[in-house]
C-alpha cells in the first residue's frame, strides 16, 4: 500500500473521499488520496485544475464546506480531522496547521488593516480556548487595548520575518494599500503567527510575478529549514515543485498518480500522466518544435468511473486499466509509489523526454519548417515611434488646484516595430505597461506622444481607424470569463465581425466552419454558449474570432496564461500552426518566460514603461545583456531539482507615478552604479539587438 | 351646504359633525379632568388663526353677548337683555361685573372693539351680509350699553350674533400670537397644533365655577380612530362615534350612548341653472328615486330622520307636513324622467369627501338613480375642488348638509335659496345664473321672513319659500342630522344641545366606579 | 431605438428559449418560493382577464338588505357596506389594478430604459444632465411626489398613474446606464470596437441583451410596487372614484368595519398583499435564472 | 480621484440636484389645471375673485414677471428661509414645517431603529443557515412584509395592542408610547427590504476568501461571522439605509395620517388638499432636500466604512 505512517508522520490522508452535492449530481471532487507529510518535509502536491488538490487541502484543515467528506480519514497531529469537534479543530487550526492561499487579494478581509489580521491570529495560538466575541471586536472593556498593542508588536515582528520592508509602517496598512507580493506575504504572516507544525500553502505563488515567486519560495524553504516546519504545497507548477518540494504527489482527478522523490518523479516519472505532464512543459521541449501534448479531456467529475481514471487519455491503456481496482505499486528504497497497472511493464526505462512521448503529436509540425526564423526580414506591420503613455492622476481641478498634478507613465518613449510573420514577445512584471503598448497598438489607447504607424501609415485610435486597419490588426484577450459575450453562442462571435465588414450569410457560414475547424473546435460547438465550453476552448473561439478578417498580426494579451499546462500546450500548437498557414505576425504578451521562450522569435523586455532589452529570443534568453532580463531568467523556477534560483530581485518594482531618475531599474539593479543614477542610458544596439543599460556589451 | 361653500361659513353652518372625547394620556387619575377630541380639528389653523389657532367652538374660552335655548331661541349670556329701539337699531345691556380671564371687566369697549375690529374689519365684506352690520355701525352707549346698526331692519340679529364666532375678547389680547382672553368658564392653557387644545377651570367665572379642573379637546377627525380612542380609554367621550360601531359600542356597559337632532340638514342640492337638472320633472323624478327611510335604517345605521326638506326640523319655522312630498315611485319616476329634457349623459354629483359616510350615501343614490334610467357620476373631493366647481356651478347634484350654530336660522333660506345668497350671489352677478335660487316669489317670501318681527309671520313667508322649493324640487332631502355622543359610562352631567358646538362642560363629572 | 426595442424582444425571446432549456428550469425551481411566485401570478393574471366571466355578481349591484354579510358559499368573501360581493369587486379589482401596474411600469420601463441607454453609451455632458435629471427625481421620495401630483392634477385614476409613471423611471435609468457602462469595458466590447463593429450594433447587440435580465426583474418587481403605490394614494383619497372596486379604496374603506366585518378590509389586504408577494418571489425567481450575479434591488419606494 | 475632489465633485452634485429639486416644488404650482393666480386667490377669499382683484395679486405677486423671475424671486426667499406664509392662516411656512419636521424625523428614526433590529440579526441568521428552513422562513417574512399595504398592517397593529391588549395609544403624538406603532409599522416594511439586502450581501461575503482565512486561524465561527463576514457585508447596506430614506418618508405620509402624527405627512397632504401651494412647494422642497442630505451623508460615512474607498478612488 501506501507510504506506511511513522511516528515521524505528521499528517497522514487515508482513501480520503470529498464530494459536492450539485444539481448535475454528486462531484467526486477527491476519489480516493492517500499521502502522508512527515515532519519537517516539504511535499507538493501537484495536478491540474479540477485534479482536487485544494479541495484536498482544505480537508486536511476542515474547511472542505460545502463539500462532504464521505469517506476515508485524516490524522493530523494524532487528530482524527474527519471526525474532530469544532474545538479540537479550532486548536488544531490554531497551533498545529496554518493555510495560506491563493490569491493574495481576496484572502486578506478589506476592512481591516494588516496589523489586526495578524495579531488576531497570534492570538487564537496564545488563547485558543477563550475567544470572547467582543473581545475581538475591541469593545472596551472586553479588549484591553494594551494586550492587543502587544500582540501589533509581535505582529510586525513577524511581518519583518516575512520580508516585508518597513513593517512598523506597513503594520497599519489596509491590504489594498499593499503590493500583491506584499499582500501574499502578510498572508503568509497570518498563518505563520501559530508557529504551526504544517503550513498548508495552496498554490501561494500563482498569483505573482516570477521575480516575487521567487523570493516568497525561498522565504518558505528559509523557515522550512530554519523550524522545521513542515510545507504542504499545493501547485499545478512543477517548477516551483523542483525548486523546493522533498517529495511531490501527483493528482489527476482526485486521485494520486504517483508519489515519490521530487528527483526522481522529474528525472525518472513512472505514470503515464506525470510523463505527459512534464512532456508538455514548453522549458522540457526546444523552441521551434512542437509541443507535446494530452489528447483528449479531464473525465467530468460527476460520471461515476472504474478503473484508472487518466485510462481514456492514455496509449498505454489496456482492458485492465478500464475497469477494476488499479493497484498502487510501492518502488523500492522509498522512491514513492505508482498507481498504475503498467507500471512494473516500464519501470526502469524511462523514455527521453521531448519527443515520443505518450499522446504527443509525434510529428515534428510543419510549423517548424516554415515558422520564421530569424527576423531580418523587412515589412515592418507596426511601428512604434517614442511612443509614450500617461496617464494624469489628478482627476479633479482641486487636486490640479493643490498642484499635486502627478501622471503616470504607463508607457515612456518606446521605439518597436513589429514585422510580418514573427511572434515578438513582450515580457515584464506586472504593472511594466506590457497591456497599455498592446492597447496602444490596438487602438483601444492613443499614445500622449509618438506615433503608431500600421503599414507604414501613421494611425489613431479605434475610432478614427479605418476598417482596413482595423481588420489588419487582431486581438485575444488574457480571460476567458470575459473575453466572450455570455449570450452569444460561439458561432454569433465569430461571425460578427464578419457581419461588420459586410459579407453575406452564406459566406459567412462558410468562414465560420473554416475559422472552427482551424482552431481545432468541433462543427457542433457552433451553437454553443461561452459558460458551456472550457477555459481553452473559449480561447480558441476567441483567437478564431480575431483571424476572422486575415489580420497580419495577432495581439496576444497572456493568451494562456490563465491555462494548466496541458491545455497551454495545445493552444500554443494551434498558435504555431495558424501562424505557419496564414504568415501571421504576433505580438505575444506574457509574464511566463518559460512559454516565451518557446514561442518568441524576438523578445522585448519591458520595465516600468521602458523598454530594458530587445533582442532574438535564444540571444537573450542564452546572453542576456541587460541586469533586469538576467533577473527575470533567474527568477524562473528551472526544472533541475537540484538546481536553485541566483539570487533574485528584492521586493517590487518602484511606483510607476514617481520613477528612479537616470535608469529607472538602478533601484534594484545588483550593478547599480552612481551613474546609473545620474544619467539615464541609452539604447545601445548590439550586434543582435539592443539594451539600455551602461554596461551592456556583447559577450 | 354653506359648510363645504366658506372656510368661514364652514364655522357659522359647520355641518354638525363634531365630537367630544377625553384622552387618557397624561390625566386619567385626575377625576375632574377630561379629554374633548373633536372631528374638527379644533387647532387647525387654515380656520382658527383668528382665534390665536384654537377653534371658539367647544372650547368655552371666549363667549358671545347671546346663547340659545333648547329650542332654538335667543337666551341672554354677556348681554342681559336687548331691545330694537327702531327698524335697524338694536340696542344690549352688557351683564355687569364679568370678568375677563386677565381679570378685567367687560365693558362696551371689548364688545365694540371685537366687533369693529376682529369681525367687521378683519373678516371683510360678507360678514356684512351676514351680520347685516358694516363697519361703524356698533356704538357705545355707555359702560355697559351698546348700540348696533343694522344695514337693513333684521329681527334676527340676536339669534345671529348667538354664535361663537361673535365671541368677545378685550383689545388687551393679542389673538395672532395665541394670547386668547374671554370671559369663558375655562382658560386656554396648552395649544399643539394637529392634536389638541388644553384648558383648565376659570374660578372667577361669572356664571359659578365650573366642576372640571381641566379639559383637553384632541383632534380625531377620522370617526374610526375617534371610536378606537374611545374604547381603548384615551378619551372619556366622543361625538358621532363610527357608525358601524355602534350596535356594539350599544352592547358595552361601560359606555354610554346618547343621541341628539341637531340643526343640521342632508340633501341632495340640484343645480337648477344647469342643464338638465334645470328641468323640474328631473329634479321630480330624482326625488321619487331615493327612499330616505331606507338610507336611514341601513347606511346611517338609524341615527338620523328622514327627511322632507332642505332645513332641519329643529328650527322653529320649519314644519315638513307642511311641505309636498315625493315618496319613492320609481315607475312615477321613470315617467317624469322620460317627459323630461334628460338625454341619458351621465350627472356629476359632488360629494364631499371630509363627509363621513358620504361615499356610501353618494353610491346608494347613484344605484337608486340608475334604477331610474338616470346615470350621475360621483365625484368625491376635497373641499378645495368642490368649491372650485361649485363657484363655475360645473356640476349638477351635490349631496352636502346645512345647518346653524346659532339660534338665528334665519340665513339657511337666505344664504342658500336667496338669488342674493351667498351660493347664488357671484353666479347670478356673473351670468345672471345661480345655483339653488329660484328667484321670483321665492325671493319674496324669503325678504319677508327675513323681515318680519312677528314669528307666525315669518313662519308662513318661510313656510310658503320652502313649498316653492320643494314642489320645484330644488333639493332631494335625505335626512335630518342627529348627532351620537359614547362616553364612558362613568361620565356624567353633559347636556346635549341641537347646536352641539354649544356643548354645556361646567357640570361634568366622573361617578367613582370607573370601569375601564 | 426602434432597432433596440426589437433586439430587446429578440433577446426576450431567446431568453425565453433560455428558460425553456431543463437547467434554467431547475434553477427557477431550486427555491420553492420562486414556484409560488409563478402561480400566485398566474392565477392573478387569469382573475385579470376572466374576472368579469368568473365573477359571481356585479360589482356594483347593491342589496342594503343583506349589506356586511359575513362569508357564506353564496358569497365566498362576504358583502360590503352596501351588500356588494367583495368577491366579485376583488376580481374586478385585480384587472383594474394589475392593468395599471403593467401600464405604468411599462411607461417607466421604456422611458428610462432609453434615457439609461442614451446616458451610459453617449456619456459625456449628456450623461452628466441626464444623470442629474435621475438624481433629481429620486431625490423625490416616490409616493409624495406622486401624491402632490396626482393630487395637484385632481383625484382621478388617470392622473395616479401619470403621477406613478413619472416618478418611477428613474431606477431604470439607473440600473441600465450602470450596466452599460460597466459592459463597455469588458473585453467582448473591445474585441467588438476592435473589429470595427459599429457603435449602434454594440448597443443592440452587446450592450442592451446584457441588461435585459436585471430589466425583466426589475420591472417584475416594480409590478408588485406599483400596486402598492395605487393601493397607497387610494389610501390618502386619490385613484379610484366610487364605485370603481379598487383595492386600495375597498381596504381603506374596509377599514372603517374591521371590528364587525372583518372580511371587509381583510380581503382585499390580503388579495394585495399575495398579489406584491407574488411579483416579488416571481422577480427573484427570474433573477436566480436571468441575473445570478444580483444585487438586491435598492428601493421599495416607488 | 482624491479624496477632496471626491467630496467637492460629490457637493457639486448634490448642489445641482437640490437646484433642480427646487426647480420642480416651484414648478408644480403650474401643474394646476386653470390660472395659479386666480385658483390661489379663490382659496383665500374663499370664493371666486373678480378680474381686478386678479389683476391687483398678479402685480402685487409678481405673477406678471416671466416664469423664470418668479422662480428666482422665490429661491431667493427660500434660501432666506422664507417659504412664505400658508393661504389660510398668517402662519409662516417656515414655521409649520420647523414644527412638523422634527416629528417626522423623530417617527423616520424609530423606524430606522426598528428596522435595524429586526433586520440585521434575521438577514445575518438566514445567509448564515441558508437553505434551511429558517432561512425560507426569513425570506418569506421579508418579502411579506415588504408586500403588505402598511396601512393594513397599521389597522391591524390598532386592533392588537390598543384595542386587544390595552397598550401603546390608538393615535397622537409626544410621548414614547405614541411613537411604537407608528415605528412598528414604517420599520417593518423597511426591515424586509434590508432584511433581503444583509441576507444576500452577508452570503457574497461568506463566499470570500478571506472569510476562509479567519476560520484557518481556529478563530469561532461567531467570531469570523460578528467580525470578518459581517462588517464587510455591512458596508452596501449603509447606502441603501440613505435610499430606504425615501421609501420611509413615503410611508410616513400615510403612517402619519392613520397615527394623526402632526408631521409633514400630514402637513403636505392637507396642503394638496387645500391647494395651499406655498406649503406644498415648501414642505416638497424639504423632503428632497432632507434626503438629499442624508445621501449625502450616508456616501461620505460609507467611503469611511470601507477603507478601499476611504483614501479616494471610486468604490473598488
Amino acid at each position: 500500500m501506501t507510504e506506511q505512517s511513522t511516528d515521524s508522520t505528521l499528517l497522514s490522508i487515508e482513501n480520503l473521499h470529498t464530494r459536492f452535492r450539485t444539481r448535475e449530481g454528486p462531484v467526486h471532487a477527491v476519489d480516493g488520496v492517500s499521502m502522508t507529510v512527515d515532519e519537517g518535509e516539504i511535499v507538493g502536491l501537484v495536478g491540474e485544475s479540477g485534479s482536487g488538490k485544494s479541495v484536498t487541502a482544505r480537508s486536511i484543515v476542515g474547511l472542505q464546506d460545502p463539500g462532504e467528506i464521505v469517506r476515508g480519514s485524516i490524522r493530523l497531529d494524532d487528530v482524527a480531522v474527519t471526525d474532530a469537534t469544532d474545538r479540537q479543530l479550532r486548536r488544531l487550526r490554531g497551533d498545529t496547521v496554518s493555510m495560506v492561499f491563493q490569491d493574495p487579494t481576496e484572502t486578506l478581509n478589506p476592512v481591516f488593516d494588516v496589523g489586526e489580521q495578524i495579531a488576531e491570529s497570534i492570538k487564537v495560538h496564545d488563547e485558543p480556548g477563550s475567544q470572547r466575541l467582543l473581545e475581538y471586536l475591541h469593545l472596551p472593556p472586553f479588549g484591553s487595548r494594551s494586550e492587543w498593542r502587544k500582540y501589533r508588536d509581535r505582529a510586525i515582528d513577524l511581518m519583518d520575518q516575512v520580508g516585508i520592508a518597513s513593517p512598523a509602517d506597513r503594520v497599519d496598512a489596509y491590504p489594498h494599500e499593499l503590493s500583491g507580493g506584499q499582500r501574499q506575504r502578510a498572508g503568509v504572516a497570518i498563518a505563520l503567527a501559530s508557529d504551526p507544525e504544517l503550513v498548508i500553502a495552496d498554490e501561494p505563488t500563482t498569483a505573482l510575478d516570477a521575480t516575487t515567486q521567487a523570493q516568497l519560495l525561498e522565504r518558505f524553504r528559509q523557515y522550512n529549514a530554519e523550524r522545521g516546519t513542515a510545507i504542504l504545497l499545493i501547485t499545478h507548477d512543477l517548477g516551483v515543485v523542483a525548486e523546493i518540494c522533498d517529495r511531490v504527489v501527483v493528482l489527476y482527478a482526485g486521485e494520486v498518480m504517483e508519489t515519490g522523490p521530487t528527483e526522481r518523479i522529474l528525472e525518472d516519472p513512472r505514470h503515464p500522466y506525470t510523463k505527459a505532464l512534464l512532456e508538455c512543459l514548453p522549458q522540457r521541449v526546444d523552441r521551434e518544435s512542437r509541443l507535446p501534448t494530452i489528447e483528449g479531456s479531464v473525465p467530468e467529475p460527476t460520471a461515476d468511473r472504474a478503473g484508472c481514471p487518466f485510462a481514456p487519455r492514455c496509449e498505454y491503456a489496456t482492458a485492465a486499466c478500464r475497469d477494476g481496482e488499479i493497484p498502487s505499486v510501492a518502488l523500492p528504497d522509498g522512491r514513492g509509489s505508482v498507481t498504475c497497472v503498467e507500471s512494473n511493464g516500464f519501470a526502469s526505462d524511462s523514455p527521453p523526454s521531448g519527443t515520443g512521448a505518450p499522446g504527443a503529436g509525434s510529428e515534428t509540425t510543419a510549423a517548424t519548417e516554415s515558422a520564421p526564423g530569424d527576423s531580418d526580414r523587412p515589412s515592418p506591420i507596426v511601428e512604434l515611434e517614442g511612443v509614450s503613455k500617461r496617464y494624469s492622476l489628478a482627476s479633479g481641478p482641486i487636486e490640479r488646484f493643490l498642484g499635486a498634478d502627478d501622471t503616470l507613465r504607463a508607457v515612456d518613449r518606446v521605439d518597436l516595430e513589429i514585422r510580418a510573420g514573427e511572434t515578438l514577445a513582450l515580457v515584464g512584471e506586472s504593472g511594466c505597461g506590457k497591456s497599455t503598448l498592446a492597447s496602444l497598438i490596438t487602438g483601444l489607447e492613443t499614445p500622449t506622444s509618438g506615433t503608431v504607424r500600421i503599414d507604414g501609415t501613421p494611425v489613431g485610435g479605434v475610432a478614427d481607424r479605418d476598417a482596413d486597419t482595423l481588420t489588419d490588426v487582431g486581438v485575444v484577450f488574457q480571460d476567458p470569463r470575459s473575453s466572450l459575450n455570455p449570450r452569444l453562442t460561439v458561432e454569433r462571435t465569430i461571425d460578427e465581425p464578419l457581419r461588420s465588414v459586410g459579407w453575406d450569410r452564406p459566406r459567412r457560414k462558410d468562414r465560420v466552419r473554416e475559422l472552427l475547424d482551424r482552431v481545432g473546435l468541433s462543427e457542433h460547438q457552433a451553437t454553443s454558449y461561452p459558460h458551456e465550453l472550457s477555459g481553452g476552448q473559449i480561447q480558441r473561439v476567441a483567437i478564431a474570432r480575431a483571424i476572422a478578417l486575415d489580420p497580419s498580426l495577432v495581439v496576444l494579451d497572456e493568451p494562456v496564461s490563465a491555462l494548466d499546462a496541458a491545455v497551454q500546450a495545445r493552444l500554443l500548437n494551434v498558435l504555431a500552426d495558424l501562424q505557419a498557414d496564414l504568415d501571421l505576425a504576433y505580438l505575444f504578451i506574457s509574464h511566463d518566460l518559460t512559454v516565451v521562450e518557446h514561442v518568441a522569435d524576438r523578445v522585448a523586455v519591458m520595465y516600468l514603461g521602458d523598454l530594458m532589452e530587445v533582442g532574438p529570443a535564444d540571444r537573450v534568453f542564452d546572453r542576456p545583456t541587460h541586469p533586469y532580463t538576467r533577473a527575470l531568467l533567474e527568477a524562473i523556477p528551472s526544472l533541475e531539482p537540484d538546481g536553485s534560483m541566483g539570487p533574485s530581485l528584492e521586493d517590487a518594482p518602484p511606483s510607476p507615478t514617481d520613477p528612479p531618475s537616470g535608469c529607472v531599474f538602478r533601484t534594484r539593479c545588483p550593478m547599480a552604479e552612481p551613474k546609473c543614477a545620474a544619467t539615464d542610458p541609452e539604447q545601445r544596439r548590439l550586434e543582435s539587438g539592443r539594451s539600455k543599460c551602461h554596461f551592456a556589451r556583447d559577450h | 351646504m354653506a359648510g363645504s361653500r366658506r372656510r368661514l361659513l364652514a364655522g357659522i353652518a359647520g355641518s354638525g359633525f363634531a365630537c367630544l372625547a377625553g384622552c387618557a394620556t397624561g390625566n386619567t387619575d385626575d377625576e375632574t379632568a377630561f379629554t374633548v377630541g373633536l372631528a374638527s380639528d379644533p387647532t387647525d389653523t387654515s380656520r382658527y388663526d383668528n382665534w390665536g389657532g384654537m377653534a371658539p367652538y367647544w372650547t368655552r374660552v371666549i363667549e358671545p353677548l347671546v346663547w340659545g335655548t333648547d329650542d332654538m331661541q335667543p337666551k341672554p349670556w354677556l348681554a342681559t337683555d336687548w331691545t330694537a329701539t327702531d327698524d335697524t337699531t338694536w340696542v344690549f345691556e352688557l351683564r355687569e361685573g364679568v370678568p375677563f380671564h386677565n381679570g378685567e371687566e367687560l365693558t362696551a369697549d371689548d364688545v365694540v372693539h371685537t366687533f369693529e375690529e376682529n369681525i367687521l374689519t378683519e373678516r371683510g365684506d360678507f360678514v356684512y351680509g351676514w351680520l347685516h352690520l358694516e363697519p361703524g355701525s356698533v356704538t357705545k352707549r355707555d359702560e355697559y350699553t351698546v348700540a348696533f346698526e343694522t344695514t337693513d331692519p333684521f329681527p334676527g340679529f340676536p339669534g345671529t350674533i348667538a354664535h361663537n364666532m361673535i365671541d368677545i375678547q378685550p383689545p388687551a389680547a393679542d389673538r395672532q400670537a395665541g394670547e386668547i382672553i374671554g370671559t369663558g368658564p375655562f382658560t386656554l392653557e396648552e395649544i399643539r397644533r394637529g392634536q389638541y387644545v388644553r384648558v383648565e377651570r376659570f374660578a372667577d367665572y361669572w356664571g359659578g365655577e365650573p366642576n372640571p379642573t381641566e379639559l383637553t379637546f384632541r383632534a380625531a377627525e377620522d370617526e374610526t380612530t375617534r371610536t378606537d380612542l374611545l374604547e381603548s380609554g384615551e378619551v372619556d367621550l366622543i361625538y358621532t362615534p363610527a357608525k358601524s360601531r355602534l350596535s356594539s359600542l350599544r352592547d358595552r356597559d361601560d359606555v354610554r350612548i346618547a343621541s341628539q337632532q341637531s340643526t343640521g340638514a342632508t340633501s341632495v342640492w340640484l343645480n337648477v341653472h344647469r342643464e338638465p337638472t334645470d328641468d323640474v320633472s328631473l329634479r321630480r323624478a330624482l326625488n321619487h328615486a331615493v327612499s330616505q327611510t331606507e338610507l336611514v335604517e341601513t347606511v346611517l345605521e338609524g341615527v338620523g330622520e328622514p327627511a322632507r326638506g332642505p332645513i332641519s326640523t329643529v328650527v322653529d319655522w320649519v314644519d315638513e307636513d307642511e311641505l309636498p312630498t315625493y315618496e319613492r315611485d320609481r315607475d312615477a319616476a321613470r315617467d317624469l324622467v322620460d317627459r323630461s329634457a334628460y338625454d341619458g349623459t351621465e350627472l356629476t354629483c359632488l360629494v364631499d369627501a371630509d363627509m363621513d359616510d358620504g361615499k356610501l350615501i353618494g353610491q346608494v343614490l347613484q344605484s337608486a338613480f340608475d334604477e331610474i334610467g338616470v346615470d350621475i357620476d360621483l365625484a368625491v373631493l376635497e373641499r378645495a375642488s368642490i368649491n372650485d366647481r361649485t363657484e363655475r356651478g360645473e356640476f349638477h347634484l351635490q349631496v352636502g348638509s346645512t345647518g346653524s350654530n346659532s339660534p338665528g336660522a334665519d340665513y339657511l333660506m337666505w344664504e342658500n335659496f336667496h338669488t342674493m345668497g351667498i351660493e347664488n350671489k357671484d353666479l347670478y352677478e356673473a351670468e345672471g345664473t345661480g345655483l339653488y335660487n329660484l328667484g321670483g316669489e321665492v325671493d319674496d317670501h324669503i325678504e319677508t321672513g327675513y323681515q318680519a318681527r312677528d314669528p307666525a309671520t315669518k313662519r308662513d313667508a318661510y313656510l310658503e319659500a320652502q313649498r316653492t322649493i320643494m314642489d320645484a324640487a330644488v333639493v332631494v332631502p335625505l335626512f335630518y342630522q342627529a348627532y351620537v355622543v359614547a362616553a364612558d359610562a362613568a361620565i356624567e352631567g353633559l347636556e346635549l344641545h341641537p347646536i352641539d358646538a354649544f356643548a354645556e362642560w361646567s357640570n361634568l363629572t366622573r361617578t367613582a366606579d370607573t370601569n375601564e | 431605438m426602434i432597432a433596440g426595442l426589437d433586439t430587446v424582444v429578440a433577446a426576450l425571446r431567446r431568453r425565453y428559449r433560455a428558460v425553456r432549456t431543463s437547467r434554467t428550469t431547475a434553477a427557477f425551481f431550486a427555491n420553492p418560493l420562486n414556484g409560488v411566485g409563478l402561480v400566485i401570478v398566474a392565477v392573478l393574471s387569469i382573475a385579470a382577464v376572466f374576472g368579469p366571466v368568473i365573477a359571481p355578481y356585479d360589482p356594483t349591484s347593491q342589496d342594503l338588505v343583506n349589506r356586511l354579510q359575513p362569508p357564506t358559499p353564496a358569497h365566498p368573501m362576504g358583502t360590503d357596506q352596501l351588500g356588494r360581493d367583495v368577491f366579485s369587486r376583488l376580481l374586478y379589482g385585480a384587472r383594474l389594478s394589475l392593468g395599471i401596474a403593467v401600464a405604468v411600469t411599462a411607461i417607466r420601463l421604456v422611458l428610462g430604459t432609453a434615457i439609461g441607454l442614451l446616458a451610459g453609451y453617449v456619456g459625456g455632458w449628456l450623461d452628466e444632465l441626464l444623470m442629474r435629471l435621475v438624481d433629481v427625481q429620486l431625490a423625490f421620495p416616490g409616493l409624495v411626489l406622486a401624491l402632490v401630483v396626482a393630487g395637484i392634477l385632481g383625484p382621478s385614476l388617470r392622473n395616479v398613474m401619470l403621477a406613478l409613471a413619472v416618478v418611477g423611471w428613474a431606477s431604470y435609468a439607473r440600473l441600465v446606464r450602470s450596466s452599460v457602462l460597466s459592459t463597455k469595458e469588458r473585453e467582448f466590447v473591445q474585441a467588438a470596437r476592435l473589429m470595427g463593429v459599429s457603435r449602434r450594433r454594440i448597443a443592440v447587440r452587446h450592450l442592451l441583451p446584457n441588461v435585459v435580465g436585471p430589466l425583466v426583474v426589475l420591472a417584475t418587481m416594480n409590478l408588485g410596487t406599483v400596486i402598492l403605490g395605487t393601493a397607497g394614494l387610494s389610501f390618502i383619497g386619490l385613484g379610484a372614484q366610487p364605485p370603481t372596486p379598487e383595492w386600495g379604496t375597498m381596504l381603506s374603506a374596509g377599514r372603517h368595519h374591521l371590528r364587525e366585518a372583518w372580511w371587509l378590509a381583510n380581503a382585499p389586504g390580503a388579495t394585495i398583499m399575495l398579489t406584491v408577494l407574488g411579483f416579488n418571489l416571481l422577480g427573484d425567481g427570474l433573477r436566480d435564472v436571468l441575473d445570478p450575479t444580483h444585487d438586491e434591488p435598492l428601493e421599495k419606494s416607488i | 480621484m482624491s479624496r477632496y475632489d471626491y467630496l467637492a465633485s460629490r457637493f457639486a452634485t448634490s448642489l445641482a440636484v437640490t437646484v433642480g429639486v427646487s426647480v420642480v416644488s416651484y414648478g408644480l404650482l403650474f401643474l394646476t389645471p386653470g390660472d395659479p393666480a386666480e385658483i390661489i386667490l379663490s382659496q383665500q377669499l374663499g370664493r371666486q375673485p373678480s378680474a381686478a382683484e386678479i389683476e391687483a395679486f398678479r402685480a402685487e405677486n409678481g405673477l406678471n414677471d416671466p416664469i423664470p423671475v418668479q422662480y428666482l424671486d422665490w429661491l431667493l426667499d427660500v434660501c432666506r428661509g422664507d417659504f412664505g406664509t400658508s393661504y389660510y392662516s398668517d402662519t409662516p411656512v417656515s414655521t409649520l414645517i420647523a414644527e412638523a419636521l422634527p416629528v417626522t424625523l423623530e417617527l423616520a428614526l424609530a423606524a430606522m431603529l426598528v428596522t435595524l433590529a429586526i433586520s440585521i440579526p434575521a438577514g445575518v441568521v438566514s445567509a448564515v443557515s441558508r437553505g434551511s428552513p429558517i432561512d425560507y422562513a426569513s425570506q418569506l417574512g421579508a418579502l411579506l412584509g415588504v408586500s403588505m399595504p402598511n396601512f393594513w398592517l397599521a389597522y391591524l397593529l390598532i386592533l392588537v395592542f390598543p384595542l386587544t391588549l390595552g397598550v401603546f395609544p390608538v393615535a397622537g403624538a409626544g410621548s414614547v408610547g405614541h411613537l411604537v406603532l407608528p415605528a412598528i409599522t414604517l420599520g417593518t416594511g423597511m426591515a424586509a427590504v434590508v432584511t433581503r439586502l444583509v441576507r444576500s450581501s452577508m452570503l457574497e461575503v461568506l463566499d470570500e476568501a478571506y472569510v476562509d482565512t479567519a476560520r484557518s486561524k481556529g478563530l469561532r465561527e461567531r467570531i469570523v461571522v460578528y467580525k470578518h463576514a459581517l462588517r464587510n457585508a455591512l458596508v452596501p447596506v449603509v447606502t441603501v439605509l440613505g435610499l430606504q430614506l425615501g421609501a420611509l418618508l413615503n410611508g410616513a405620509v400615510v403612517v402619519e395620517i392613520i397615527f394623526q402624527r402632526p408631521g409633514l405627512g400630514t402637513l403636505l397632504v392637507d396642503a394638496v388638499f387645500e391647494r395651499n401651494y406655498p406649503v406644498v412647494q415648501g414642505v416638497t422642497l424639504v423632503t428632497a432636500v432632507v434626503f438629499v442630505a442624508t445621501n449625502l451623508v450616508v456616501d461620505l460615512t460609507y467611503r469611511y466604512l470601507d477603507p478601499r474607498v476611504r483614501l479616494g478612488g471610486e468604490t473598488a
